[in-house]
């Protein structure tokens, strides 16, 4: 079936372009990474046509990559790399590639007038790479391979503008944040490889079933603090928001669609052990609803139109986990797909609102788009529904269907999350009104992205629109997922999209009927609007109680006592005794060749003496 | 034991006599031949004077390099001056030694091959022995202290090097196809017929031609000439050689054509062997040819213009059907029409040689060396990764 | 037979080797050089190693030396001068040498008893069989001597090519 | 008379050969003819290699001597292309004027 042929064809662009990118045109350096991502999309539905209904999953063996340890005992480890495609795997790859190929077409676009442009395709095809390596890899070391290789991307992406301070510090403070959360997946695998003996997914995860409850949380927990890292959870969700520091169709397509939806996959493919662990499961839906909530209320009272939606991904996020920890895997995952929709076509959308606006992010200078860029205004519009949960539109599929199972979980998760998802069509229709109606509060000129950049967008907007009720994910999931018992109610659904509406209901007034409202809400409750404009003051919290220790601690023990008195005082002292011999040996560099000949046939005749006697010779 | 040894020594000295004797004489009229062909070539009637369409003309061409003043100059390096053309001509005899003419024949009581001697590595030594050719050039060149001669020297040693490597990889290409290294089961793994030359059945057109250019190289011959390209070097390595060592250069030189021609008559042409079998009347080739050639030159006896050709013509008509009679006789069939078949593709080749040089101008000299290292190597290279391909495929 | 054979070359090669050492034009040592050569290949064909012998011809004396010889030309190098030789080097490389020598001639009689070399006593340096060996046993130093060759070229067209400029 | 060749005749013609190349290398002054006086050393060598082999009944030493072969053609070809850029340079092939590395 050449799996292997799909994360191959994005890795070949990134060496094309990486290595003779720079001599390329910008055309042919087009050719190369939207072609690279469109022909793998291509061969993903070829695959999965040719797949059918993947009722077993179908799994590809290329090479054993690691092996340590003889057969049979249970030290043997043996890592190979397999691709292993299920269903499971066929969503994930169906968006990765989609949505991938759509926000390529657009950045060509949204790039053509940065610096740098091969280097950034160049990188945007390795996370491709890294990323269909991560879905596809059949055991977890080779999904930790792809987890990384995400991560590196991402950090090299948000650096883009590596010339800008806050970008390498966003980088930074991203590389650094998902360490933590790797440091926990790899103690995860140690566990899962103690307990399996094994960490291909095939053999380790129906052994779940045999383990003590303990060890299952705790491996699941340690899975979940890689997760928080990579998705963005409380209490590692820190670093999303400033990662909005990259070009916008990196947030669109890592810190939107993709790579940050890695932790769900990742939970969602390990459902097993969550599912014979139930206090794990319960954890992972607190710190999910806690996230939403928290990120959504921290949304509302941002002005950078990213920085919403990026707080608002990260609130989807925790919706996503919301539906993993209650059980509603199937509901997680299809909140993955619809948000990947409306998510990336906002940050598209926001992107080419910036682009009209030469780079102005900031939502009060701007209003009054609606006339100038109507693409872009009403496809953002098919986003807002989405994502408002209004009915029959894709958000609300899949918030709904994570909501009932909260539900059936525990009834607090629900309400919280309702409000959530009040509050989220308060924010996002803020953003809209904000940003295209009222009087233009800017002094720039508008202008209409060009085709490549809005055509992307349509297609995300019909998708966003339509995704609901076109791909029921969790039906499709069926097979793979413990079952769960879902009770229609409808009151649920009304409730939740009431919600929806009163959110945007009310942002109508204050926005729109009466302007000036906010302010003077925000002037009546100083204290909490203080709080969630400052973010809850996590990002001073942590930076007083782990940064500044751990920077001093290294200033000086790391650096001034080992670094500069051991290491180099070592190394110096051999240099300088090296120098002290070698004026002393230099004597015998007469330069003279025929010299140095006769010195090493001295040492030959020695030698041969030596040898000799010592009847080396005989 | 010591017997057999002995016959072994004597036989093999007659066969080298009897080689000597007719190479020499070949090399002479070679280069009558060449002479008489450039001149129709030309429409012209070429030496007529010595002899019937001077045919006595090489006598006579011996005859005065022989007794030409033979001159040292005084400033040469004597050793090296007297060396050089020993050693070309050496070295160009040397590599005949490993040919053969045809198959077994028996003389009275010994049977033996029409060669010399077989090595399981003919193919190598030949090869050797024409890379050694090239000292003979270069010290004369360097020997004789005149920068004419120098330039040439320089010239001939850089173009044998740059051309020995297309010619060995051309070579390597037929040898893949035969697997053997012994020029005598070469030919034999090409018997039955021109379809199974290497050359036809083989596939190794490319190699065959490439193996043509550079022999043109290795051996000096127009338009690879620049050692002794007159209008530039006066007459190159040789300008200061004159008489019997003048005339060893040029000796060498066609032997040296003689044996590229019949290496590539065994390499590519099936040696000895009738282009198709016997039974498909291939033995009556030679005879027809001859007695054709025969009745022509009666005919043309008949009404001769010069009075000479009377008698000529038809003497030499006669001649010529006797030999066509003789081709005839069962017996000498055995070791006649090989020997006929091998000369007869030693003598187009070699004629094709003389026709390039009546045809073709010479080369610029950075032309030649573009050529060679950005042509012809490669091509060979590709050739023979190919036929090698293929032969991994076949013997699969 | 071997023996006169044996003897004949191998005094060919002394000779000829002496004669690079002591002659005072590069010329003249490169041509005696060739003449050592041709006589080892001799002595290789006595040894049984007819690929060998005839790599000798090929490779050393007809493209090596050719090299040199054209080298030689190309730079038109005359004799060695005379003036300002220093003997220190002579004083202290001929006890060596001798020293040298004589101990290897010494353990060499010592090693090998009293095997002989008989003609035909070995019959596996044909080039089937070092091709088989070559392309099997020692397939890995072939791939990488084909890589060195390759630098060899780059560095010495680098090294030779005018500076353009 | 003996009939056969004892095979140290051939060590001790190695070991000859050997050593008047090491002579060349220790008194010649000309760059070429050190040079060449290496390349003898290596034919030196390269008859005990095709003589042990022999002496083994293997033919490894062949191989050996191959290979030897392959890096002095390589060499040569470095070598002289350095001699020439130094005679370039220096204009001079006398080995002890080329001595820019002394000290």
């Amino acid at each position: 079936m050449q799996l292997w042929l799909i994360p191959i064809l994005p890795l070949a662009g990134f060496l094309i372009n990486g290595i003779f990118g720079r001599r390329f045109p910008k055309s042919l350096v087009n050719v190369v990474a939207v072609g690279s991502v469109v022909l793998s999309f291509l061969w993903v539905v070829k695959t999965l046509l040719a797949l059918g209904s993947l009722q077993e999953p179908h799994l590809e063996h290329y090479f054993t990559w690691i092996q340590s340890g003889t057969a049979g005992d249970p030290g043997f480890l043996q890592v190979n790399c397999d691709f292993m495609v299920d269903r499971l795997t066929a969503v994930f790859l169906l968006v990765v590639t989609g949505v991938g190929s759509l926000i390529h077409i657009y950045a060509t676009g949204y790039m053509a007038h940065e610096g740098g442009y091969y280097r950034f395709f160049a990188y945007l095809n390795l996370f491709m790479f890294f990323m269909l390596v991560l879905v596809l890899g059949a055991s977890f070391l080779l999904l930790f391979v792809g987890w990384e290789g995400v991560g590196l991307c991402s950090y090299l992406l948000i650096g883009f503008y590596f010339d800008k301070k806050f970008a390498t510090d966003a980088g930074n403070k991203a590389f650094i944040v998902n360490r933590i959360g790797d440091f926990g997946f790899a103690l995860a695998m140690f566990l899962i490889f103690r307990n399996f003996h094994s960490l291909e997914f095939v053999k380790a995860l129906p052994q779940a079933a045999t383990a003590t409850e303990g060890t299952l949380a705790v491996i699941g927990l340690l899975l979940m603090v890689g997760a928080c890292g990579k998705s963005a959870q409380i209490p590692l969700y820190v670093w999303l928001p400033d990662a909005m520091a990259g070009p916008t169709p990196v947030s669109a397509l890592i810190h939107a669609a993709t790579m940050v939806t890695a932790g769900v996959y990742m939970t969602a493919r390990s459902n097993v052990i969550y599912h014979h662990a139930p206090g794990a499961a319960g954890v992972i839906a607190i710190i999910g609803i806690a996230t939403a909530f928290m990120a959504a209320t921290i949304g509302m009272a941002q002005n950078d139109i990213k920085k919403v939606f990026a707080y608002s991904t990260v609130s989807q996020l925790g919706y996503m986990f919301v539906g993993i920890g209650s059980g509603a895997y199937g509901a997680g995952v299809w909140h993955v797909v619809t948000h990947a929709f409306f998510k990336a076509l906002l940050f598209l959308g926001a992107g080419s609102v910036i682009h009209a606006l030469e780079g102005e992010q900031d939502m009060r200078h701007m209003g009054g788009l609606r006339k100038k860029i109507p693409i872009t205004f009403w496809t953002m519009c098919c986003a807002w529904v989405a994502i408002a949960g209004i009915p029959p539109f894709s958000g609300f599929y899949s918030k709904d269907a994570i909501l009932a199972a909260a539900y059936e979980h525990s009834p607090a998760i629900y309400w919280i999350g309702v409000i959530t998802a009040g509050i989220t069509a308060f924010y996002v229709s803020r953003a809209m009104f904000l940003t295209f109606f009222g009087e233009p509060r800017g002094h720039h000129h508008p202008h209409e992205s060009p085709p490549v950049m809005w055509i992307p967008l349509a297609i995300l907007g019909i998708l966003s629109l339509t995704g609901g009720f076109l791909f029921n994910v969790p039906e499709y999931l069926k097979e793979i997922f413990p079952p769960i018992h879902e009770v229609e109610n409808p009151t649920l659904v009304y409730i939740s999209v009431a919600a929806g509406v009163l959110g945007i209901a009310i942002a109508y007034l204050m926005y729109m009927v009466k302007p000036g409202m906010a302010d003077s809400i925000a002037g009546a409750l100083k204290a909490p609007y203080q709080l969630i404009y400052n973010k809850y003051f996590v990002d001073e919290l942590y930076d007083a109680t782990i940064v500044k220790p751990v920077v001093a601690g290294s200033r000086v023990v790391l650096w001034k006592g080992v670094d500069a008195g051991l290491i180099d005082g070592t190394v110096n002292g051999v240099g300088a005794r090296s120098r002290d011999v070698g004026s002393i040996l230099r004597l015998l560099q007469s330069g003279n060749i025929r010299s140095y000949a006769a010195w090493v046939l001295a040492g030959g005749v020695a030698l041969i003496l030596v040898m000799g006697f010592t009847g080396g010779l005989r | 034991m010591d017997a057999i040894f002995d016959s072994f020594i004597i036989v093999s000295i007659i066969k080298a006599l009897v080689i000597f004797a007719v190479l020499m004489t070949t090399l002479a009229y070679l280069q009558w031949v060449e002479r008489k062909v450039i001149a129709h070539v030309q429409v012209r009637p070429g030496p007529y004077r010595v002899g019937p369409h001077g045919l006595l003309q090489p006598l006579a061409d011996v005859i005065k390099l022989i007794t030409k003043e033979d001159l040292v100059p005084p400033y040469v390096n004597k050793v090296f001056y007297l060396a050089a053309p020993f050693l070309a001509i050496t070295m160009a005899l040397l590599s005949i030694s490993v040919i053969p003419f045809g198959p077994i024949i028996t003389v009275g009581p010994v049977r033996t091959w029409m060669q010399m001697t077989d090595l399981n590595i003919g193919v190598l030594f030949v090869l050797a022995a024409s890379s050694m050719g090239v000292y003979g050039i270069a010290l004369a060149g360097w020997a004789s202290n005149n920068k004419y001669s120098l330039l040439g020297g320089l010239r001939s040693s850089a173009q044998m090097i740059s051309y020995e490597l297309p010619m060995s990889l051309a070579i390597a290409a037929p040898l893949l196809i035969s697997n053997t290294l012994s020029l005598r089961d070469l030919v034999e793994t090409q018997a039955g017929g021109f379809w199974h030359w290497n050359l036809v059945g083989g596939g190794q057109v490319v190699s065959f031609i490439i193996f043509i250019i550079a022999a043109f190289a290795e051996t000096n011959r127009v338009p690879f000439d620049l050692p002794e390209a007159e209008n530039e070097l006066v007459a190159g390595f040789h300008t200061e050689y004159s008489s019997m060592k003048f005339a060893s250069f040029f000796m060498a030189e066609y032997a040296n054509m003689i044996t590229v021609s019949a290496m590539a008559t065994l390499l590519f042409l099936g040696g000895w062997m009738a282009p198709w079998p016997v039974e498909y009347g291939s033995s009556f080739v030679p005879p027809l040819i001859f007695a054709f050639f025969g009745l022509v030159l009666l005919y043309h006896g008949k009404q001769a213009v010069r009075k000479w050709d009377k008698i000529t013509f038809p003497a030499f008509g006669i001649i010529f059907l006797v030999i066509a009679a003789i081709f005839l006789i069962p017996m000498v069939q055995g070791w006649l029409l090989p020997l006929f078949w091998f000369l007869a593709k030693t003598g187009a080749i070699l004629f094709v040689f003389i026709w390039i040089r009546a045809t073709l101008p010479r080369f610029r000299y950075d032309q030649l060396m573009a050529f060679t290292w950005k042509g012809l190597f490669p091509v060979a290279m590709l050739n023979l990764l190919i036929t090698a391909f293929l032969v991994a495929l076949r013997t699969k | 037979m071997d023996v006169i054979l044996f003897l004949v070359f191998a005094l060919i090669a002394v000779a000829c080797a002496i004669n690079v050492v002591v002659q005072t034009h590069p010329i003249s040592s490169a041509i005696s050089l060739v003449g050592v050569m041709g006589s080892l290949a001799i002595l290789y064909l006595l040894l049984g190693a007819e690929f060998i012998a005839a790599a000798q011809v090929i490779v050393y004396a007809g493209a090596i030396m050719v090299l040199f010889v054209f080298v030689i030309m190309l730079l038109n190098a005359g004799a060695e001068s005379r003036k300002g030789r220093s003997y220190t080097v002579q004083l202290i490389g001929v006890p060596l040498l001798i020293a040298f020598l004589g101990l290897l001639a010494f353990f060499v009689q010592g090693m090998s008893g009293r095997e002989t070399v008989v003609f035909g006593g070995f019959q596996k340096g044909s080039p089937r069989d070092i091709g088989q060996a070559l392309f099997t046993t020692y397939l890995l130093p072939f791939e990488v001597t084909s890589l060195l060759i390759l630098i060899a070229i780059v560095g010495a067209i680098v090294l030779a090519r005018k500076e353009i400029d | 008379m003996l009939t056969a060749v004892p095979i140290s005749w051939y060590l001790t013609l190695s070991a000859v050969l050997f050593a008047l190349g090491v002579a060349g290398f220790l008194f010649r002054r000309n760059v070429i003819t050190v040079f060449m006086s290496i390349e003898l050393m290596l034919n030196a060598v390269n008859l005990s290699f095709v003589t042990f082999s022999y002496h083994n009944k293997t033919n490894d030493g062949h191989l050996f001597t191959f290979f030897v072969m392959v890096v002095a053609a390589a060499e040569a070809a470095v070598g002289l292309a350095i001699i020439l850029t130094v005679f370039k340079n220096k204009g001079t092939l006398n080995i002890d004027e080329v001595d820019s590395m002394k000290n």
